[in-house]
C-alpha cells in the first residue's frame, strides 16, 4: 500500500515532464494528481493513526511517520494549488517559458516523492539516501529562476547540505556498527530491528553516531550554526517551493534526527545526552535567528530566518522532553508548517505585486491587496506565537516543559527571545501592511485562486488554536509514548 | 441553568455580530447598526449576569470540547461579577454613543471592521475576567490586546498611529510573557492549569518563588494597567484610538489588570509579606503623582485623559497596597475597608473616565481637533456635551458628593487607620503616601479645571471651534447615562458598598457590611472615628443653594443682569489675548521643573514694523524622560547585539563550511572526554 | 583467522589513502587533484577487495568494483571534462598557503587519532584501526573545501569526505547493507553530475568558477 | 441641628465684622486711621443693590459661581463647631469640609476663566497652583488632629480634645497648627501670599479671579470669601485649641464657649493683622518655598505623632 504513495508521484512527475508545453493540461494533472496524493496520504495517515503502525518490511510507518506524511501531502497539495496562479503570473510576466513550467511541476512531484520516501523508509540507510535525494531534486527548484542570486543560493545549498549529509552517513554507519555485535553480520539497518535491540546498543558508538547525525541532518534541518545555506535557498526559490522547503523539508530532516533520538532514549545511554545537544542547538538557532530577524531587510529572508527560529523551538521542545516538551515539539512541527506555508504564499503575492523583496519598498499592502494583507497579519501574529492561533499552544507547551523540568534559565531565555522576535517581526510586517502604497500601484489581488489555500491554512491555524481533534491528539500521545514521554 | 444560558449567549452574539458587521463592511450604515445593537444587547446581558451572580452566587461554565490543558472553563464569582458588571455598563453606554460616533468614519475607514473588532474586544474583556483556566486566560488576554491593537491603529493613515499601536502591542506582549511565566511556575507546583488549583499550590511554595510570582505579576499586569514606568504606551495608544474605543480602553480594559492583580495576590498567593503591599503602595504613589503632573501640562485633551488614567490607576493601586499591608498584618477588617475603597474607585473611575473620553470624542467630532489651545467657547455651542463633561470633570476632581469623592474619601479613611499597624516604619510611610494622595487630588482638580475651562469656556480660539455644533442624540444618550451614574453612584453609594463588601469579604476574610453602612450614613470603621452621608450632603447642598438663590432674590435688591463685553483694558480682545492652556499650567510647570525638565527655546527675529523692534518666539516642551533614559537605550542595546551577531552571515561558502568543520571538531573533542 | 599478509595489505592501503590526503593538500594543480583522488579511490577499492577476500562476503566485491569504477574512473574523467569545458585555470588557488595547510592537516590527523581511540578499541572488525584514517580523511576533505577557492575543489573535497565515510564503513562494519551501498553510490554519482551542471551554469553567469565571488547573498 | 443652624447664621453674620476688624487693625499698625469696622457691611449692602454686569462671552458658570460659592461656605459652616461642639458632623467630616472649599475654589477659578480675560485666567492659574500645595497641607494638619483625638469629625475632634483637658497636647499639635496657619493665609488671599487690597496684575491672585464679577454677584463672592476666612479662623480655634468650647449644650457652657471663641478669634485677627503689616508680599515663584515649608511641617506633624 505504501508503495502506491511512492509510485504515484513518480508517475505524475513523468507525465508532467512528458506533457511539456501543454501548460493547462499540466496544471490540471498536477492539481488533480496532488489531490489524489492527498487522499492517498490521508488514507495512510488515518490507517497508521488507528492501527498504530503499518509494517511492510522495507516500508514502515508509525504515527510519527503518519504525522510527517500528513504534513507532506497537505502542504504539498496546497503548494501545488498555489503554484498554478503563481506560475501563470510568472509566465505572463515573461519570467519563465511553458517548458520550464512543466519541468517545475515535474520536479515538484519528485521533491514530494523524495520527502515521502524519507518518512516511509524503515531502513535508516534508505532514510539517508532519501534525504540526500531531496537535496539533489530541490536544487533544481531552488535554482529555478536561473538568476545569479538563485544560482549562488543553489550552489551553497548543494555543497553545504551534501557535506552535512555525508557526516550523517558516517553517523549512520556508527549506529549500524553498534548494532552489529548483537544482530550479527549483515544485519539490516532497519529501524524496527534496531528498536528491538535498542537496550543493548553500545553507548560510545551511539554517542559519536548521534553527534554526527545531529550535525549532518541538523545542517539540512537548518539548526544554527549549520543553517547558513537556508536563508539563501528559501529566499531565492519560488514561493510555493519556499513553503515546501520551510514547512516540510526541515521537518523531514528533523524527523530523521529524532528517529535517532528515540533510539538513544531507549538505549542504555538514555535520552539525557541527545536531549542536551538538541536543547543546545535549539537555543543557539533561536538566538541567532532572532538577531537576523531584528536586522532583516528582505521579507523572504525574514521568513527563512523565522523558520530557523521555529526549528530551534522544535528542537528545544524535544530537548526539554517530558510530556509537554514532546507534545509541544510535535504539535509545533505541524503548526509551523501550516503557518509558514501561509506566510510564504502571502509573501509570494506581495513579491509578484510589488516586484521587490525589500521590506522598505513595500508599503500599504492593506490598500492594494486587502485579503492578502489580512492573511499576512494573521499569519505573522500566528508565527510570532500570539493566541488564539495554534503556534501559541505549542510554544506555551514547550515553555511549560522547560519550567516543569526545572530548566528555568533556558525557559526564561526562550521566552525572552520570543518576545524580542515578536516585536521585531511584527514591526516589519506592520510597516509593510499599513501606510500609503507607492505611486501608480493599482489595487487588486494577484488571483482569487491563490487566496484559497491561504484561507484554508488560516482557518486551520485558527481552529487548531483552541481545539485539537481527538484522533490527532491520541496519535500524538502514542508518539509521545514512543519518545518515552509518558513514563 | 439560566445564567449559563445567558453567558453562552453573551459570548456568542457578539462573535456572530462581529462576522455580520465585517461582512456588511460595504454598507456602513447597516453594519454600524448591527454591530452596536449587538454589543449593547450583550452588554445588557452582562449586567443581568452580574445581578444574578450577586443574587445567587457564583456560576461556572465549560466549553463543550476538551483541550490538552484541561477543561476550558469560565467561573464568575463575586469579584469577577463586579468587574463584569463594570465592563458591561460602560460598554453599554459606549455602544449607544458609538451609533452616532461611528458615522463620521464612513467612506474614510472600514466601519465594519470597527464594529467587528469592538464586539470582539468586548467579548475578550468579558472572557478575561471570567475564564478560570490559565491557558484560556492567556489566550483571551492576548485576544483582548490584539483586538484593542487593531482598534488603536484603526485610523492608520494618521501618521504616528501605527507606531503607537505597535508600541502598545509590544509592551502588552512583554507583560503577557511575564504573566505566562508566572502561571506556568504555579502550574509546575499545582499540576493543573485550572485557577481553582492555584491557591492550594501556593501554600506549598517557597518564599522565594512566591516573591518571584508577586514581581512577575506586578510587572505583567502593571504593563497593562499602565503603572509608571511601564505606562509609556498608554498616553500614545489611548489618544490614537477612536474615542469610543479610548473610552473602553481607559475606563475598563486597564481595570482587567487590576482585577487580575487582586485575583492573583489575594486569591492565589495570599498576602503575607508586608513589603508586597508597600511595593504596590509605592508604585501607586509614583504613578498617581507623576500621572497627574503630566496630565496637568498636557494640552491634547485625549492625552490628558490618558495620563489621568495613569493617575487613577495609581490611586487604585494605593488603595490596593494599603489593603495588602493591612492583610499582611492580619487586620482583616481594615483590609476589607481598603479593598472596598479600591473597588469603589475602580467603579467610579470607570464611570467618569468613559464619560470624559466620550465627551472628548464629541468635541473632536464637532471641531476636528483635540488640541485645547484651538478650542474654547464650546459651553455655548455644545451645551449638553459641556454639561456632561462638566459632571465628569467634577467627579474626577472629587467634588462631593459625586462618585469620585466617595472613593477618595474611603481611601483617606483607610489610610488614616494605619495607626493600627504594629510596625512603626510602615506607620510613618503610609502618611507620606497619604500626603502624596492629597497632592494628587489637588493637582487633579487643577488639571480638570484646566481641561474644562480652556476647552468649553470663554471665546473660541479657532474657526473650527467657532462653528462647532452639538453632536447627534445617540452620543448624548451615551454620555447622559454615564453622567447620571456618576451622580447616583456617589449619592447612593451607601447602597453599593454592601455589594462591594460581598466582593471583598471572601478575599480579605472579613466582612464589614453591617458596620460599614448605617441607614444612609457610611461609617467606615467601628466606633465613632468618622462618618459621611452622601445623600445628606446632596440634600444640604440643594436646600442651601435654593435658600441662597431665593434670599438673594428677595432681599438682594432689584439689581438685574446686564450683558456686556469683558473688560479689555481698551484693546479689543482676540483669541490670542485669552489665557492659554499652556499658560494656565505654566506656574506649576515652573514649580516642578525638576520633574518636567522642560526644554525651553527662545528665538528673536527682527520685525518689519517700526513699533515692534524684535518678535520673540518661545517654545517649551517637556522632556520624555522614560523614552529617553529607559526605552531608547534598551532598544539600542538589543539592536547593537543583533548587528554584532549578524556578521556571521558573511556570504562566503568557505566560512559556512568552516562553521560546520569547527562545530564537528569541537563536539568530537568534547565527546572524547 | 586473519592472515598477516592481508593485515599488512590493509595497513599499507590505509597508509596510501592517508598519504593521498596529504598529497591533495600539497598539490597546486587542478589536474593533479583529480589524479590523486582517483588514486585514493583505487586504494579504497583494493582495500574493500581485501576485506571482501578476508570476510568472504561477496557483496563487498561488488562494492569494491563499483567504487573503483565510479570514483577512480568515471567521476575523475567527468571532473576533468568539466574543468576543461569551462576553462578553469590550472591553479588551485588556496586561501591558506600550502605549507600552513599541511601543518594543519598533520594536526587534524593527530586529532583524528585522538577522537577515534576509544571507538577503535571497541571495533570488532579486522580493519578497525583504519578508523582514525577515515576520520582524518573526512576532516581533511572538509578542510580542503574550507581552504580552497574554486568551486570544483569543493566538489573534490566533498568526494574525499565521501571516501573517508566509505573507509569508515568498511573499517567498522564491512560496508553497509547492499541496497544502502548501491543507493549511496547512486546519490554520489548523481550529486556530482548535478554539481557539474550547476558549475556550468555558474561559470556561464559569473564568468568564473571561483566560489569566493558567490557572496551576493548575505546579511 | 438647630445649634449648627444658629452657629452658621452667626458665622455668616459676623464674617464681615472680622474682615473689617482685621483691616482696622492693619490700619492702626500702619498708623492710618482706617475705615470703620462695619465698613464691609456697607460695601456688601451697596453691592447687593447694584446691577451685575456679566460678560457676553461667559457661560452659565459665570452666573452660577457666586451662588455655588455661598452654598459651599454655608454647607461647610454647618459642619464646623463654633461655640458648642454639636454640629452636623454626621453629614460630613473634615474631608468633606476641605473638599467643599475645594468645590468653591473650583467654581471660582472656572468663573475666572469664563470671561476670557487674561486677568481671570491668570488669577485662576495662580490660585490652583497655590492650592495644589495648600490643600494637602490643610488635610494633613487636620488629619494629625484626627489621629490625636481619634475621629475625623470636626466637632468630634474639638469635643474630644476639650473634654480630655491638656494631656493630649503634643508637639504634633503645634506643628500642625503652624502649618494650618500658613495655609489659612494662603487660602484666604492674605499677605504674604496674596494682597487682598490691590489690583496690580503682577501680584493679585484672588482679586484677579473675581475681577469680572460685579453687583450682587460680587457681593456674594466677597461675602463668601469673608465667611471662608472666618471659618478658617474658627477651625483653627476649635480644632487646635478647643479648650473652653462648650461640650454639653448648657447655657453656662454656651456663654463660656462664646466668650472663648470670640477671644480666640480676636487673637487670630490680631496675628493676621500683624503678619500682614510686618511682612511684604512674596514674588509668585517664591511662594513654593513657603508653601512647601508648611506642607513639610504638616507631614512632620503626622509623622511625629507616631515617633514622639
Amino acid at each position: 500500500m505504501i508503495e502506491a504513495a511512492l509510485i504515484l508521484p513518480a508517475v505524475l512527475a513523468a507525465i508532467c515532464l512528458l506533457l511539456g508545453r501543454r501548460t493547462r493540461l499540466v496544471e490540471a494533472v498536477s492539481v488533480a494528481g496532488a489531490g489524489s496524493m492527498l487522499v492517498l496520504g490521508l488514507y495512510l495517515v488515518l490507517r497508521t493513526f488507528d492501527e498504530g503502525s503499518v509494517d511492510e518490511g522495507i516500508w514502515y510507518m508509525d504515527q510519527f511517520s503518519g504525522l510527517m506524511m500528513l504534513i507532506i501531502v497537505l502542504i504539498g497539495f496546497l503548494a501545488m494549488v498555489y503554484s498554478v496562479p503563481y506560475m501563470r503570473h510568472e509566465h505572463d510576466s515573461g519570467e519563465v517559458n511553458q517548458k520550464r513550467i512543466a519541468y517545475y511541476y515535474g520536479f515538484l512531484f519528485l521533491f514530494i516523492l523524495t520527502m515521502v520516501l524519507v518518512v516511509v523508509s524503515n531502513n535508516l540507510g534508505m532514510v539517508w539516501i532519501a534525504v540526500e535525494a531531496t537535496t539533489l531534486v530541490s536544487a533544481f527548484l531552488v535554482g529555478f529562476h536561473n538568476k545569479a542570486t538563485s544560482l549562488e543560493a543553489t550552489w551553497k545549498y548543494l555543497i553545504i547540505c551534501s557535506i552535512g549529509i555525508s557526516l550523517a552517513l558516517l553517523g549512520t554507519i556508527f549506529i549500524y556498527a553498534s548494532s552489529l555485535p548483537i544482530l550479527g553480520e549483515g544485519s539490516d539497518l532497519h529501524w524496527t530491528s534496531l528498536m528491538a535491540v535498542a537496550g543493548q546498543l553500545d553507548p560510545s558508538f551511539l554517542k559519536i553516531g548521534f553527534v554526527l547525525v545531529l550535525i549532518g541532518y541538523g545542517t539540512k534541518a537548518g539548526l544554527a550554526p549549520m543553517h547558513t545555506w537556508l536563508p539563501d535557498a528559501h529566499s531565492q526559490s519560488p514561493s510555493p517551493v519556499s513553503a515546501l522547503l520551510s514547512g516540510v523539508l526541515l521537518n523531514c530532516a528533523m524527523y530523521a534526527v529524532l528517529r535517532y533520538h528515540i533510539l538513544l532514549i531507549h538505549s542504555p545511554l538514555g535520552g539525557g545526552f541527545s536531549s542536551g545537544l538538541l536543547l543546545l542547538f535549539g537555543l543557539l538557532s533561536l538566538g541567532i535567528a532572532a538577531a537576523f530577524i531584528i536586522t532583516q531587510k528582505d521579507y523572504k529572508r525574514l521568513l527563512a530566518y523565522s523558520s530557523i527560529e521555529h526549528i530551534g523551538i522544535i528542537s528545544i521542545g524535544f530537548g526539554f522532553g517530558g510530556f509537554w516538551g514532546i507534545f509541544g515539539g510535535l504539535l509545533h512541527m505541524l503548526n509551523h508548517s501550516l503557518t509558514k506555508a501561509l506566510l510564504f504564499f502571502g509573501a509570494g503575492n506581495v513579491l509578484q505585486k510589488y516586484g521587490t523583496k525589500n521590506i522598505s519598498e513595500v508599503r500599504g499592502v492593506g490598500r492594494t491587496m486587502p485579503f492578502t494583507a489580512a492573511l499576512l497579519i494573521i499569519g505573522s501574529l500566528a508565527i510570532t506565537g500570539s493566541p488564539p492561533f495554534s503556534i501559541f499552544t505549542s510554544e506555551i507547551m514547550v515553555l511549560t516543559a522547560g519550567i516543569d523540568q526545572g530548566n528555568l534559565l533556558p525557559a526564561i531565555l526562550y521566552s525572552a527571545i520570543l518576545v524580542v522576535v515578536f516585536a521585531a517581526f511584527m514591526g516589519h510586517i506592520v510597516k509593510m501592511v499599513f501606510g500609503e502604497p507607492p505611486q501608480g500601484m493599482e489595487k487588486g489581488e494577484i488571483s482569487k485562486m491563490g487566496l484559497l489555500p491561504m484561507i484554508v491554512l488560516a482557518a486551520a491555524i485558527l481552529i487548531m488554536g483552541l481545539y485539537i481533534p481527538d484522533i490527532l491528539g491520541d496519535a500524538l500521545r502514542d508518539i509521545i509514548a514512543l519518545f518515552g514521554g509518558l513514563v | 441553568m439560566l445564567v449559563d444560558l445567558l453567558f453562552a449567549t453573551l459570548i456568542f452574539i457578539p462573535l456572530l455580530g462581529a462576522v455580520i458587521a465585517a461582512v456588511l463592511n460595504g454598507r456602513p450604515k447597516a453594519s454600524v447598526r448591527v454591530a452596536f445593537t449587538v454589543s449593547s444587547i450583550s452588554s445588557l446581558l452582562g449586567v443581568a449576569i452580574t445581578i444574578l451572580v450577586f443574587w445567587q452566587g457564583q456560576m461556572r461554565w465549560e466549553l463543550p470540547f476538551a483541550s490538552p490543558f484541561g477543561s476550558l472553563s469560565f467561573t464568575i464569582d463575586a469579584l469577577a461579577a463586579f468587574f463584569l458588571g463594570t465592563i458591561s455598563v460602560v460598554t453599554f453606554a459606549v455602544s449607544l454613543y458609538s451609533f452616532g460616533y461611528a458615522d463620521h468614519y464612513e467612506g474614510k475607514y472600514p466601519v465594519g471592521m470597527l464594529g467587528a473588532m469592538f464586539n470582539i474586544f468586548y467579548v475578550s474583556m468579558v472572557m478575561v475576567v471570567s475564564s478560570s483556566n490559565a491557558i484560556l486566560f492567556l489566550i483571551m488576554w492576548e485576544t483582548m490586546s490584539l483586538s484593542s491593537f487593531f482598534l488603536v491603529i484603526f485610523e492608520h493613515r494618521h501618521e504616528g498611529t501605527v507606531g503607537s499601536g505597535l508600541f502598545y502591542l509590544i509592551m502588552t506582549h512583554i507583560g503577557t510573557a511575564a504573566i505566562g511565566l508566572g502561571f506556568l511556575l504555579t502550574y509546575a507546583q499545582s499540576g493543573s492549569f485550572d485557577f481553582s488549583s492555584f491557591p492550594g499550590a501556593a501554600q506549598g511554595m517557597s518564599d522565594l518563588l512566591r516573591s518571584a510570582l508577586f514581581l512577575l505579576w506586578a510587572v505583567g499586569f502593571g504593563a497593562k494597567a499602565g503603572i509608571i514606568p511601564l505606562h509609556v504606551w498608554l498616553p500614545r495608544a489611548h489618544p490614537a484610538a477612536p474615542s469610543n474605543v479610548s473610552a473602553l480602553m481607559s475606563a475598563v480594559m486597564v481595570k482587567t489588570a487590576i482585577y487580575m492583580l487582586i485575583r492573583c495576590y489575594f486569591d492565589f498567593l495570599g498576602v503575607q509579606d508586608p513589603w508586597w503591599g508597600m511595593t504596590i503602595l509605592a508604585i501607586g504613589c509614583v504613578s498617581a503623582l507623576l500621572g497627574v503632573m503630566y496630565a496637568l501640562i498636557e494640552s491634547d485633551i485625549k492625552r490628558m485623559l490618558a495620563f489621568s488614567t495613569v493617575e487613577n490607576i495609581g490611586i487604585i493601586l494605593i488603595a490596593l497596597g494599603v489593603a495588602m499591608v493591612f492583610e499582611s498584618y492580619g487586620l482583616n477588617e481594615l483590609a476589607a475597608l481598603a479593598m472596598i475603597a479600591c473597588l469603589m474607585h475602580v467603579l467610579s473611575h470607570a464611570l467618569f473616565k468613559s464619560l470624559l473620553f466620550m465627551g472628548a470624542g464629541s468635541v473632536l467630532n464637532a471641531t476636528h481637533t483635540k488640541n485645547m489651545e484651538k478650542l474654547g467657547g464650546l459651553a455655548k455651542r455644545m451645551p449638553y456635551t459641556s454639561a456632561m463633561f462638566f459632571v465628569g470633570a467634577l467627579s474626577a476632581a472629587a467634588i462631593p458628593p459625586l462618585s469620585g469623592f466617595i472613593s477618595e474619601w474611603l481611601i483617606f479613611q483607610a489610610m488614616l487607620q494605619s495607626f493600627n499597624i504594629p510596625e512603626t516604619m510602615v506607620k510613618i510611610l503610609i502618611p507620606v503616601a497619604l500626603g502624596t494622595l492629597a497632592i494628587t487630588g489637588a493637582l487633579a482638580a487643577a488639571a480638570f479645571l484646566k481641561v474644562f475651562g480652556i476647552t468649553f469656556l470663554a471665546r473660541p480660539r479657532s474657526k473650527d471651534a467657532q462653528e462647532a455644533k452639538e453632536v447627534p442624540k445617540s452620543m448624548l444618550w451615551g454620555m447622559g447615562l454615564m453622567a447620571t451614574l456618576c451622580v447616583l453612584v456617589g449619592v447612593l453609594s451607601f447602597t453599593i458598598l454592601p455589594a462591594l463588601d460581598q466582593v471583598s469579604s471572601p478575599l480579605v476574610g472579613a466582612s464589614i457590611a453591617d458596620s460599614l453602612v448605617e441607614g444612609i450614613e457610611i461609617v467606615p470603621t467601628v466606633g465613632e472615628f468618622s462618618q459621611v452621608s452622601p445623600p445628606l450632603i446632596a440634600i444640604v447642598l440643594v436646600t442651601v443653594m435654593a435658600a441662597v438663590l431665593m434670599l438673594s432674590q428677595v432681599y438682594g435688591g432689584r439689581g438685574k443682569i446686564v450683558k456686556a463685553d469683558t473688560w479689555d483694558c481698551g484693546t479689543p480682545l482676540t483669541a490670542r489675548t485669552e489665557y492659554s492652556g499652556r499658560g494656565f499650567s505654566n506656574p506649576i510647570n515652573r514649580m516642578f521643573s525638576w520633574v518636567y525638565r522642560p526644554i525651553r527655546t527662545f528665538r528673536a527675529r527682527k520685525h518689519p514694523s517700526p513699533y515692534i523692534r524684535t518678535e520673540m518666539r518661545y517654545t517649551s516642551t517637556t522632556e520624555p524622560v522614560f523614552e529617553k533614559y529607559l526605552y531608547g537605550p534598551t532598544e539600542a542595546a538589543v539592536r547593537w547585539v543583533a548587528k554584532k551577531v549578524s556578521v556571521i552571515q558573511t556570504g562566503s561558502i568557505q566560512t559556512y563550511l568552516g562553521y560546520i568543520f569547527v562545530v564537528l571538531v569541537l563536539l568530537l573533542v568534547v565527546l572524547r572526554f | 583467522m586473519v592472515s598477516t599478509l592481508s593485515l599488512d595489505a590493509i595497513n599499507t592501503l590505509a597508509a596510501v589513502i592517508l598519504l593521498a590526503d596529504f598529497m591533495l593538500v600539497a598539490s597546486s594543480r587542478m589536474r593533479s587533484l583529480t589524479r590523486i583522488f582517483a588514486l585514493q579511490s583505487l586504494a579504497m577499492g583494493c582495500l574493500a577487495a581485501v576485506v571482501a577476500f578476508e570476510t568472504g562476503a561477496e557483496h563487498i566485491y561488488v562494492v569494491a568494483v563499483l567504487s573503483v569504477a565510479l570514483k577512480a574512473v568515471v567521476i575523475p574523467r567527468f571532473i576533468d571534462y568539466t574543468t576543461a569545458k569551462i576553462q578553469v585555470n590550472r591553479e588551485v588557488e588556496p586561501l591558506i598557503k600550502i605549507p600552513g595547510s599541511l601543518l594543519i592537516c598533520a594536526a587534524i590527523t593527530i586529532l583524528a587519532y585522538f577522537v577515534t581511540e576509544p571507538i577503535m578499541e571497541l571495533g570488532t572488525a579486522i580493519t578497525s584501526n583504519c578508523l582514525a584514517i577515515s576520520f582524518a580523511t573526512v576532516l581533511i576533505g572538509m578542510f580542503m573545501m574550507v581552504s580552497r577557492k574554486k568551486a570544483i575543489t569543493e566538489v573534490i573535497g566533498l568526494l574525499i569526505v565521501e571516501n573517508g565515510v566509505f573507509l569508515a564503513a568498511i573499517s567498522t562494519t564491512y560496508s553497509m547493507p547492499m541496497i544502502v551501498e548501491l543507493g549511496v553510490f547512486f546519490d554520489i554519482f548523481v550529486g556530482v553530475i548535478i554539481m557539474g551542471i550547476f558549475a556550468f551554469r555558474i561559470n556561464r553567469t559569473f564568468e568564473t568558477i571561483d566560489s569566493t565571488v558567490l557572496r551576493g547573498l548575505k546579511d | 441641628m438647630l445649634t449648627s443652624l444658629v452657629q452658621t447664621l452667626l458665622i455668616l453674620a459676623l464674617s464681615p465684622l472680622f474682615t473689617g476688624l482685621i483691616r482696622r487693625l492693619k490700619a492702626y499698625f500702619q498708623g492710618r486711621q482706617g475705615a470703620s469696622v462695619l465698613q464691609p457691611y456697607w460695601d456688601l449692602a451697596k453691592l447687593f443693590r447694584k446691577d451685575s454686569v456679566v460678560s457676553q462671552d461667559a457661560s452659565w458658570i459665570m452666573t452660577a459661581t457666586p451662588y455655588v460659592c455661598m452654598t459651599a461656605v454655608i454647607a461647610a459652616a454647618l459642619m464646623v463647631p463654633l461655640m458648642t461642639t454639636s454640629s452636623l458632623g454626621f453629614v460630613g467630616d473634615l474631608i468633606v469640609v476641605v473638599y467643599l472649599f475645594g468645590m468653591m475654589r473650583f467654581f471660582m477659578a472656572l468663573a475666572g476663566l469664563d470671561a476670557g480675560s487674561s486677568f481671570g485666567g491668570m488669577g485662576s492659574s495662580r490660585e490652583m497652583t497655590v492650592s495644589a500645595i495648600v490643600e494637602p497641607t490643610i488635610l494633613l494638619s487636620i488629619f494629625t488632629m484626627a489621629l490625636i483625638s481619634g475621629t475625623t469629625d470636626l466637632s468630634g475632634i474639638s469635643h474630644n480634645l476639650a473634654s480630655t483637658g491638656f494631656d493630649l497636647v503634643r508637639p504634633a499639635l503645634f506643628l500642625a497648627l503652624a502649618a494650618f496657619f500658613i495655609s489659612t493665609l494662603a487660602e484666604n488671599a492674605r499677605v504674604p501670599v496674596d494682597n487682598p487690597s490691590t489690583h496690580l496684575e503682577l501680584t493679585m491672585i484672588h482679586e484677579a479671579m473675581v475681577l469680572e464679577h460685579s453687583g450682587k454677584h460680587l457681593a456674594l463672592m466677597e461675602w463668601s470669601s469673608m465667611t471662608k476666612l472666618l471659618l478658617y479662623m474658627v477651625i483653627m480655634a476649635n480644632i487646635f485649641l478647643p479648650w473652653g468650647i462648650d461640650t454639653d449644650l448648657t447655657a453656662l457652657g454656651l456663654a463660656a464657649g462664646a466668650a472663648a471663641i470670640i477671644l480666640k478669634l480676636l487673637v487670630f485677627s490680631l496675628a493676621i493683622a500683624l503678619v500682614e503689616s510686618s511682612m511684604a508680599k512674596m514674588r509668585l515663584f517664591r511662594l513654593p518655598n513657603l508653601l512647601t515649608v508648611s506642607f513639610s511641617l504638616s507631614l512632620l506633624a503626622v509623622i511625629s505623632y507616631y515617633i514622639l
